[in-house]
C-alpha cells in the first residue's frame, strides 16, 4: 500500500471531512439502480481516506453510469462516449497530485472505448476505474452491450443478440502491462467498499468491473446471484480480500486466490460456473507511466529560457562582425 | 587554414554577378542529395543570402533506385536578399542520374537553358539497358535544348573513396561552391558540423571530397556565379516550419503534446520529442488521434495547456473531441499541418484545403478560433499566439500548417525569448463563494477558469448544455446562454484583430487573396506585375476564424478580387460549371459570404507549394486573358490549374 | 356495441365547431401520458382529422416523480385540415400533477386562456408539501387568469381498477373524447389495438376506464368542441419520422444497416432491427460510429449498397470514413438525425447545426451530397432518392433528419412501392478488356463502378491519390483530375435538379427561406401575414449541396431575404457583434456566399422545433421593427435571440 | 477442414491458375523487408487453392503492409489506418462467395485499430487476417510501435520507449469467440505458408501475427532469432502444424501443443522465453456472425414489396367508405 500526499495531510489538523461534503447533486438514476450503491460506497472511501475534494477528479464518459461525477463533491469531468480514459490520463500526467477515478460503463469501456482501455492499461497510470457493468446500454434505451448474455432481448436485438456475451475479466487478463483486476457486485456493499479501496491504495492502473443492476432494461439479469449466494465465488487471500465473518458466512463458495498468480486468475476468469467477485490480480511491480515520463527539474521561465536558448543555438547564424 | 583558403582565391575564376537562381539537387534517396543541398542552403545562408529551401521527398521509404518516382532531393533558391518562398524552375540542377533527372523534366521543373549537371558514369554503364536510358535521356535534353554537363563524380569520388555512393553529395558540394562562389573554410565548419558524431578520418574524407569537386569545377567548368550578400546584422536562425512548431511550442509554455504519428506533422513531434524534456515537458504519443486529443484536453483542464499536432485524417478523428473542449471551454491547441487530401490523399504534398473543415468543423455550433501561419517563422510565433488566446478565452485554437511549410527552410531572426509568453502558473488558490464555473461575462462571454486543486471551486464539467454552476441544462434559455458566450468571444476576440496591411496600393484594378503558406509566393508575384505598371495588391490573411474587421472595405476597392489557393475550385471553363454550382475555394467561400463580393478563386491541388511564376501567370491571365492565352503557350503545361 | 355507442351520442351536449386545437397530455415518465396522446392522435386522424404530434420527453430515464424537468407527453396539434407541424401554444392541458404543469408554464407552452385539466387529488395529499405545492401552483394559475379544472382521475380511476397510476391515461383518454368529440368506437378499436397482447381482461378494463372518463366529462364538463373532420379518400399512414426513414431504408433496396446506438437516431434503427430481417436486411450494432462507418463501405464496396445512421456526436467521427467512401467512390447513404449541439448537446433535442459539417466536413476536398427532409413524408422519399444518387454517382449522400421530425408524428399518403426504387441487381458480369477502374466521363465526373465477383475488373480502391486505373498516383496531373472528377459529379447532380417553388408571390418585400424540419412551421408562418395583406414569400430547400439553380435569381427578387433556421446565429443587437463578425446562421452562409444577396437570419437553439407563432413575430418584426416592439410585449420571452 | 464454394470449382474444367496470375503491381517494400516473404507465401496459397481471382478481397489500413492489396492479382480495399477490420467486415456480411482477406500492421491493429481487433474476434466472421508485427510504425519513418520492446530508440523515443512491448497473442487469447490464433515468422517460408493456409482452411476469424523483419528501421530487431534456431519454439499438433524432416532437423525445440487448449497457449504466450511458431488456438465451432444474421429468403423486389406492404398496414388508416 502506497502512502499517498493526501494521506500525510491528515495529520494537519484540519477539520475531518464528513461524508456530506462527498456529495454532489441530487443523483437521478432509477429506483435501485446498482449505481446508486456504487456511489455510495465510494462516497464512504473518500470520507474514510480522508481525501481533500479538491484534489480528487472523477472522469466519465457518457452513460448512465457516467452521470457518476456530477453527483460527488468534488471535481468531475463528465466528457465524450468512451473517451474517460484518455482524458483520466491527460488529467494525471502532469497532476500526480490528483486522485483520479474514471467511471465508465459497459459500453463506454468494452465497445467504443476498448482501444482506450487496452492502453490504459499498458500505461499503468495511477488511477481508479470503476466499470459499472449492467449489461446493457442504459442511457440510449436498451440496446445490447458486448457483455449482454447471448439471448438479449433489446432494441436492437428484438430476436435476442446473437453473440456470446464479451468478457471483460478475461479480456483484461491478456492484457499488456496489467497491474490490478477485480470484479465486485453492486449488492454486497462490504465487498464493494472493500474492493474499491483496495484499488484506489493499489499505484497503478487499478480496473474494477462491478455487476451493477439496471432494473430498469434488465431486472432479471443479476437477480439469481442477489437471490442465491451460491452463485458467487468469493476470492480470499491475505493479500486480497478478507472476509468479515458475517460475509463469510453467508457467501460459502470462497476460493483463496493469491492476486499475483495470472494463470490462476485466467482460469478462475475462463472457467468459472460461478461469479467470481474479489482481486483477480495485483502486481505492484509495474512502473507508472507518469513517473516515468515525469519532469526532472522543476518547470520555471529559467528552465524553459535556457532550454530554447539552447536550441536556437543550433540553428543560429550569428552575425560574422 | 589561411593557406588553402587563398589557394581557392587565387585559381577562382571571374565570376557573374547574378541576383538569384534556383538550384536543384537529386538523387536516388539514399544517396544524400538532401544533405548536400541543406549543407549548401546553410553555407549560402551564412554568408548573408537570402535562402528557402524545398524537400523533394519520394512518396515510399525506399523508392526503387533510378526510378522517376524515387527523385529525392532538395531545391535551393538563393538570393541576394531575402527570399519567402521557393521560386519558380530550376536554373541549376546537379542529377545523379538520369531517370530522377527525368521526373523533374516531367514536372516541368527545369527553367529555360537551366544549366543541368549529371553524373556521366551511366554512359558506360555495363548494363546495356541502363546505358541505353541515359543516352536516350541525354538526347532528349539536347533536343529540348538544353546543353548538359556530364560530370564524372563517381570516377572523381572513386580517387579518394571506396564508396563512392556515399561520398558524392560532397563532392557534388564542393562543385557548387565553386559555381556559386561559396566560402569553402564555411563549407568545411558546415561538414565538421554535420559529422560531428563521426570519426575524424570521415570528416576528412568529406573534406577531400568537397575539395574535389571544388578543384574539379574550377578546373573543367567555365560557369561561375557571384550573388551578392548581405551579411546578417543580427543573429538569425535557420529552420523549417516543423521545427518552429516545436521551438513554438518549447518557447509558449506548454508542457504536454500528445499526438499520434502522421505525416507530414510528424516531424514537429519527433522534434519536441528530442528536446521538450529539457524544457520538462512531456510528448505522449497516445493509441491513436482521438485519444491523444483527449488526452491534451485532460491535461488542458488540469491546468496544462496542451497541443495535438496532426494531419488531415487525424484532424477528421478528432471532430468530436475539439467540440467536447469548445462545450466545456477548455483551452487546447491543435496543429493541422495539412497535406493533399482528401482521404489519405497524397500524405507528403502540401494543400490548404482543411480550412473550411477547421472553420466548420464538429456538429452543432462549435466557434473555435482558425489560425493559419504564413511563413517559417510565423510558425513560431503562432503557436505562441494560439497558446494564449487557448488560455484566455478557454476555447480550442486551431493552427494551420501545411507539408510546404513543414519541411521549407529559410533563415529568420533569432527569437527572443520572454516571459510574458508563457502563462502564469496555474491557479490553486481557493475560490470565492459565490464565483461559479461559468461566469460568462456579459459583454465578452469570457469566463476565468476554476482548475482542479482550487479549494470550494469544484464542480463537473460536461459536454452537456449546461448553466453557469455547471449543471445540465434542461431548457431554450439555459442552453441559449452557452451558445451565445461561447460564440462571443470570437467577436471579442475579433476586436483585438488588426485589418492586415494590402501589399501594394490600397485600391486597384485587382486584389490577391490569399492565407497561410502562400504568402510569399503571392506577394513575389504581386510585386513582379506591379513592376510591370499593373495595378494590382495583395492581401493575406492569417486569422481565418474571427477575421479581423476592414477586410470588406478593402475588397470594396477594388475592380476584381481573386482568391489565390493551394485548394480545390471548379474551373468555370469546364462545361458544366456555372456560377450556380461552382464550388469555390475555402476562402473564397467565407469572404464572399462575409462581404458579398463577388469573388473568383483560382487553385491548384498539386505536388508542391505553389509558385510565385504560377500566380504571376495567373494575375496576368485575369487581367488580359485573351493576351496572355497568346503569349504563354507554356500555360497549360503549367496548370491554369 | 351499438348500444353503448347510442347511449353516448344520446347524452352528448351540443359542441363548439373550431378549426383547431393543440392539446398536450402531461405526467411523470411511466405514467402513460404518451400512449394517451398518441391514441388520441390516431383516433382523430383515422376520423378525418389534420394531425401532428410531437413528443414531450424528459432528459433522464427515470426522472423524480413530480418534478419540472420530468414532464413526460404529447403535444397534440388537431385541425380540421392537414397540419405540417406542431403548432403555437397548447389551448388545453391535461397534467397529471402541478409539478410537470409548472414545467409548462415555466416554458411558456399555454395558450392565453387555455384550458387546464388538473389531477385533483394532490390537494389533500396527506404530505403536507405536496398539498401546499398544489395549492400553489393552483392559485399561481387563477392570479395569471387561467381557470384550471381540477379532475378527480385517481378516484374516479379507484372505481375500476386498483392501480390508479396505470389507469389514468385512459380514463383521460375518455375526457378527451367527450371534449373534442371524437367517436368512442375508434377509441374502444384502439386500445384494443394497442393491448392486443395482454390479456382479454386487461383490455376490458382499459375500456371500462375510456368509458369512465368520457362519461365523467359529459356529466361534469360543458366544454365540447367539434372539429370538422374531412375522411381521407386515399389511405394514409401515420407514422413518425424516424419510423419513415426505416421505412425507407427497406423501400431503397438497401440490405445493410450499420450503426451504433444514439439519441434520437437510434429508434430509427430499432424500428428497422424489428423489420428489416423481413425483406432480408440487416442491421448491425456495431462497436462503435467508425467501425459502422467503415462496416457500411465495405458493404456498399462489395454491392450491396448500405447506411449509417447517426447523431451528431456519431457525424463527427464518422469524418474520416465518409472521406474515404468519397474518395474511392464508394456509394454510402448517411444519415444525420440532427440533436442540439455543440458536443453531447441535448440529446433528445431538435436543432440543425450540423448542416455546415455535413457540407464542409471532412479535411481535403471531400464532396458530398447533402440533402434535408423536410416532413415524415419526405423522411421516407427522402432515403429512397439518396440511395440511387448514391449509386449513380457513387459517393456520398448525407441525409439530415432531426429530433423534432424523428419523434413527431402526422398522417401522409400511403407510399405505393415501385421496383423503380431499387437497384437493379448487382453486376457480376466480365469486365470488357480495357475499362478501367475509374474511367471518369470527360463531362460529368461519373464512373461506372466495378464490383469483387466481376471477372476481369480486379483492381485495388485506395484513399490514397490515384489514376483511372486506381494506381496510387504521385503527380499533380493525375491528382487534378481525380479531384475535379470527383468536384464535377455534383455538377452533373445539380443540373438534374428543380429550383425549388416559392411559396407564395415570386416577388415581394421578404423571402424568408428554409430548409429541411421548418418548412412546415415557416410556411404557416407566412401564410397568416400574407392573409394580413404582407408581402411575403418563403422558399425551402431539400438539397443544400448541391444546390438547385435560380435560386439566386429568386433571391434577388425580394427587398430582403431572412434565413430561419434551427440553429445559432449571432444577433446583431449584441454589443459586440457587427456585420464583420457576426456568425451566420448555417443555411445563410451557403446563401450569401453562392448569390451575393445580402442575407439576414434569425435562429432558436432550443427545446422544441421552431413554431409558426414565432416565426410570425419574426417576420412581423423584419418587416416593421419598431411598431411590432410596441405591439408585442411578449417578444422577449419568446425570444427573437 | 470446411469446402469452400472455389474449391469445387476446381472440377469445373477451367485452366489452372499460375502463379502469375495473383501478382498485381510491382511490390515497393525496401529490399530485405519481411513482407516480400509474406506475400509470396500469399500468392503460393491462392495458386495451390486455385482461388478465382475475382472472388478474392484483401482488405487493409494504412502503413507499409497495407499496400499489400495493391501488390495481388484480386481486389483489393486498401483503406484507412486502423480500419481494415470493420471494412472486411461489411465486404464479407453479404458477400459470402468473395474470400475475404486482412493485411494490417502492428500500429493499425493494435494502436488505433484495437477495438475493432477485439469486436472482429468476437464476431468471427470467415476471413484470413495476418498482423504485419515489424515491431514499430514503418510507413511514417520509425515510431514506436505499441508491440516494440521496451528501449527501442525511435523517432517519438530517442531516449528509448518506456514501456514493456504489448503482446499481441496474450491479448488476442484473452478476447471472446475466440476461434484461430497462430504466429508465424517471415524468415520461415515453410512454416509461413502452412500457418497462413490453416487460417485460411479455418471456417471463421483467422488470426496470424506474423513477425516480420523491418530492415530498414528495425534492422537487428529479429536478427538473432533468424540466426539462432533455438530462439523459437515450434508448436506442432497432428490438428496444427506438422514439421517436414528439414525444419525439424533445423528447429529442435519444438512443443506438442494441442490448438484446442486454451490455457496451454495462454502459458506458452505469456511465459515462454522463446518465440513461439504455429497455432496457439483453434476452435471450429464458434458460429460465425455473418451465419448467424443471413437472410432467410431469396432478397427480390417480390420479398421487399411484401414486407414492405405488411409494415404499412401496421400504420395504415384505410378511407372509411
Ligand atoms: C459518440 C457517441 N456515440 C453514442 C452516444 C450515445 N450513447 C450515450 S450512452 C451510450 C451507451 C451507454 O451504455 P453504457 O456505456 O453501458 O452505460 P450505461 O448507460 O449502461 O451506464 C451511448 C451509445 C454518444 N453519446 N456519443
Ligand atoms: C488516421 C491516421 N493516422 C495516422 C496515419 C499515419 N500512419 C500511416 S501508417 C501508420 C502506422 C504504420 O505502422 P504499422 O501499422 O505498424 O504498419 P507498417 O508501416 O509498420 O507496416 C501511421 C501512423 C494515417 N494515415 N491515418
Ligand atoms: S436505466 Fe438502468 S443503469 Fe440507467 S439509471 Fe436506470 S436503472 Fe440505472
Ligand atoms: S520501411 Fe520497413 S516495413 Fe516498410 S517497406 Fe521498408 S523494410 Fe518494409
Ligand atoms: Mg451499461
Ligand atoms: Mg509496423
Amino acid at each position: 500500500m502506497a502512502v499517498r500526499a493526501t494521506d500525510l495531510l491528515l495529520s494537519s489538523g484540519d477539520e475531518e471531512h464528513t461524508l456530506e461534503e462527498y456529495e454532489g447533486r441530487m443523483p437521478r438514476w432509477c429506483t435501485g439502480c446498482g449505481d446508486l450503491a456504487i456511489l455510495a460506497a465510494v462516497q464512504k472511501l473518500c470520507r474514510d481516506k480522508q481525501l481533500n475534494r479538491e484534489k480528487v477528479v472523477f472522469v466519465s464518459g457518457i452513460g448512465c453510469s457516467s452521470r457518476f461525477p456530477h453527483y460527488m463533491g468534488t471535481y468531475g469531468f463528465h466528457g465524450l462516449h468512451g473517451r474517460a480514459l484518455p482524458v483520466a490520463e491527460g488529467v494525471k500526467m502532469r497532476r500526480p497530485d490528483l486522485d483520479v477515478f474514471v467511471n465508465t460503463g459497459d459500453g463506454d469501456c468494452c465497445s467504443i472505448g476498448a482501444a482506450h482501455w487496452m492502453h490504459a492499461t499498458r500505461y499503468n497510470m495511477n488511477m481508479t476505474v470503476m466499470m459499472h457493468d449492467n449489461n446493457i446500454y442504459g442511457l440510449t434505451k436498451k440496446q445490447a452491450s458486448p457483455t449482454s448474455p447471448k439471448g438479449t432481448r433489446s432494441n436492437t436485438t428484438p430476436r435476442g443478440s446473437d453473440l456470446d456475451a464479451f468478457d471483460p475479466l478475461a479480456a483484461t487478463l491478456g492484457m499488456s502491462n496489467l497491474s490490478f483486476v477485480a470484479q465486485a457486485v453492486d449488492w454486497i456493499p462490504e465487498l464493494l467498499y472493500k474492493i474499491i479501496k483496495q484499488g484506489y491504495e493499489h499505484r497503478g492502473f487499478s480496473f474494477i468491473r462491478i455487476l451493477q443492476r439496471c432494473p430498469e432494461f434488465m431486472p432479471n439479469r443479476f437477480e439469481a446471484c442477489v437471490q442465491d449466494p451460491d452463485k458467487l465465488l468469493l476470492l480470499t487471500h491475505k493479500n486480497g480480500i478478507e472476509l468479515s465473518p458475517g460475509l463469510a458466512k453467508v457467501y460459502k463458495n470462497q476460493k483463496e486466490h493469491d492476486p499475483l498468480d495470472l494463470v490462476g486468475a485466467q482460469e478462475i476468469a475462463g472457467t468459472s460456473e460461478r461469479v467470481p467477485v474479489g482481486i483477480l490480480y495485483r502486481n505492484d511491480s509495474v512502473p507508472c507511466y507518469e513517473d516515468l515520463r515525469q519532469p526532472t527539474e522543476l518547470i520555471t521561465p529559467q528552465l524553459i529560457r535556457k532550454g530554447l536558448e539552447t536550441e536556437l543555438d543550433k540553428f543560429t547564424i550569428w552575425p560574422s562582425d | 587554414m589561411p593557406a588553402k583558403n587563398s589557394k581557392v582565391s587565387v585559381v577562382s575564376k571571374p565570376a557573374m554577378a547574378i541576383n538569384e537562381h534556383v538550384v536543384e539537387i537529386i538523387s536516388d534517396s539514399g544517396e544524400g542529395a538532401q544533405k548536400c543541398g541543406q549543407s549548401f542552403a546553410s553555407i549560402a545562408a551564412k554568408m548573408g543570402n537570402g535562402i528557402w529551401t524545398v524537400e523533394i521527398i519520394p512518396a515510399e521509404i525506399q523508392p526503387p533506385a533510378r526510378s522517376i518516382e524515387g527523385a529525392s532531393g532538395n531545391r535551393i533558391r538563393l538570393a541576394a536578399d531575402r527570399v519567402t518562398n521557393g521560386g519558380d524552375k530550376a536554373n541549376l540542377m546537379v542529377a545523379f542520374n538520369e531517370q530522377v533527372l527525368l521526373g523533374r523534366l516531367h514536372a516541368d521543373e527545369l527553367a529555360d537553358g537551366a544549366i543541368i549537371l549529371l553524373e556521366s558514369k551511366w554512359r558506360t554503364d555495363p548494363n546495356a539497358a541502363v546505358a541505353k536510358s541515359y543516352s536516350n535521356v541525354y538526347e532528349r535534353l539536347v533536343a529540348d535544348g538544353f546543353k548538359p554537363i556530364e560530370v564524372p563524380m563517381e570516377t572523381e569520388c572513386l580517387k579518394l573513396v571506396a564508396d563512392a555512393r556515399r561520398g558524392k553529395n560532397m563532392f557534388v558540394l564542393g562543385l557548387l561552391c565553386s559555381i556559386y562562389s561559396l566560402d569553402m573554410q564555411l563549407a568545411r565548419d558546415q561538414i565538421s558540423t554535420i559529422f560531428k558524431k563521426k570519426s575524424a578520418k570521415i570528416i576528412s574524407a568529406n573534406h577531400s571530397l568537397l575539395e574535389a569537386g571544388y578543384d574539379w569545377a574550377e578546373a573543367n567548368l567555365d560557369i561561375k556565379f557571384k550573388i551578392p550578400t548581405t551579411p546578417a546584422k543580427e543573429p538569425h536562425i535557420v529552420i523549417n516550419g516543423n521545427t518552429a512548431l516545436g521551438l513554438g511550442v518549447m518557447a509558449s509554455g506548454m508542457e504536454v503534446c500528445a499526438m499520434y504519428p502522421i505525416t507530414p506533422a510528424t516531424s514537429a513531434s519527433h522534434y519536441l520529442s528530442d528536446v521538450f524534456k529539457n524544457v520538462g515537458g512531456v510528448v505522449h504519443q497516445a493509441e491513436d488521434e482521438i485519444a491523444a486529443c483527449a488526452f491534451a484536453i485532460g491535461s488542458s483542464y488540469a491546468g496544462k495547456c496542451a497541443v495535438t499536432i496532426t494531419s488531415g485524417p487525424g484532424y477528421s478523428l478528432k471532430q468530436e473531441c475539439i467540440g467536447l473542449a469548445v462545450m466545456a471551454e477548455i483551452p487546447l491547441v491543435v496543429i493541422n499541418v495539412q497535406r493533399g487530401g482528401p482521404s489519405t490523399g497524397q500524405p507528403t504534398k502540401p494543400e490548404q484545403g482543411d480550412m473550411l473543415t477547421a472553420v466548420f468543423g464538429s456538429h452543432g455550433d462549435a466557434p473555435k478560433v482558425v489560425m493559419a501561419a504564413t511563413d517559417i517563422e510565423d510558425c513560431f510565433y503562432s503557436v505562441i499566439t494560439a497558446r494564449r488566446i487557448a488560455e484566455t478565452f478557454n476555447t480550442v485554437v486551431v493552427l494551420l500548417s501545411d507539408a510546404g511549410l513543414a519541411t521549407a527552410q529559410q533563415p529568420c531572426p533569432r527569437p527572443e525569448f520572454s516571459e510574458d509568453w508563457l502563462a502564469p502558473p496555474i491557479d490553486q488558490s481557493p475560490v470565492e463563494d459565490g464565483r461559479l464555473a461559468y461566469d460568462w461575462q456579459l459583454q465578452t462571454g469570457r469566463v476565468n477558469r476554476i482548475i482542479p486543486g482550487q479549494p470550494n471551486g469544484m464542480h463537473t464539467v460536461t459536454g452537456l448544455a449546461h448553466d453557469r454552476r455547471s449543471c445540465v441544462a434542461y431548457n431554450l434559455t439555459v442552453n441559449k446562454e452557452g451558445v451565445r458566450n461561447r460564440s462571443l468571444k470570437l467577436a471579442a476576440l475579433q476586436k483585438t484583430l488588426k485589418t492586415p496591411p494590402v501589399f501594394g496600393d490600397d485600391t486597384g484594378e485587382l486584389l490577391v487573396v490569399g492565407w497561410g503558406s502562400t504568402k510569399g509566393a503571392i506577394e513575389e508575384a504581386v510585386q513582379r506585375v506591379r513592376n510591370d505598371g499593373y495595378s494590382v495588391s495583395s492581401l493575406h490573411l492569417r486569422f481565418i476564424q474571427p477575421m479581423a474587421s476592414g477586410i470588406k472595405e478593402i475588397l470594396q476597392r477594388f475592380d476584381k478580387v481573386l482568391c489565390v489557393e493551394n485548394n480545390w475550385s471548379d474551373d468555370m471553363e469546364d462545361d458544366l460549371i456555372t456560377e450556380d454550382n461552382r464550388r469555390y475555394s475555402n476562402l473564397a467561400w467565407l469572404l464572399r459570404a462575409r462581404s458579398l463580393v463577388d469573388i473568383d478563386c483560382w487553385g491548384e491541388v498539386g505536388e508542391q507549394p505553389i509558385k510565385p511564376g504560377t500566380v504571376e501567370r495567373v494575375i496576368r491571365d485575369r487581367l488580359a486573358p485573351r493576351a496572355i492565352n497568346k503569349t504563354a503557350p507554356n500555360r497549360a503545361a503549367a496548370g491554369r490549374h
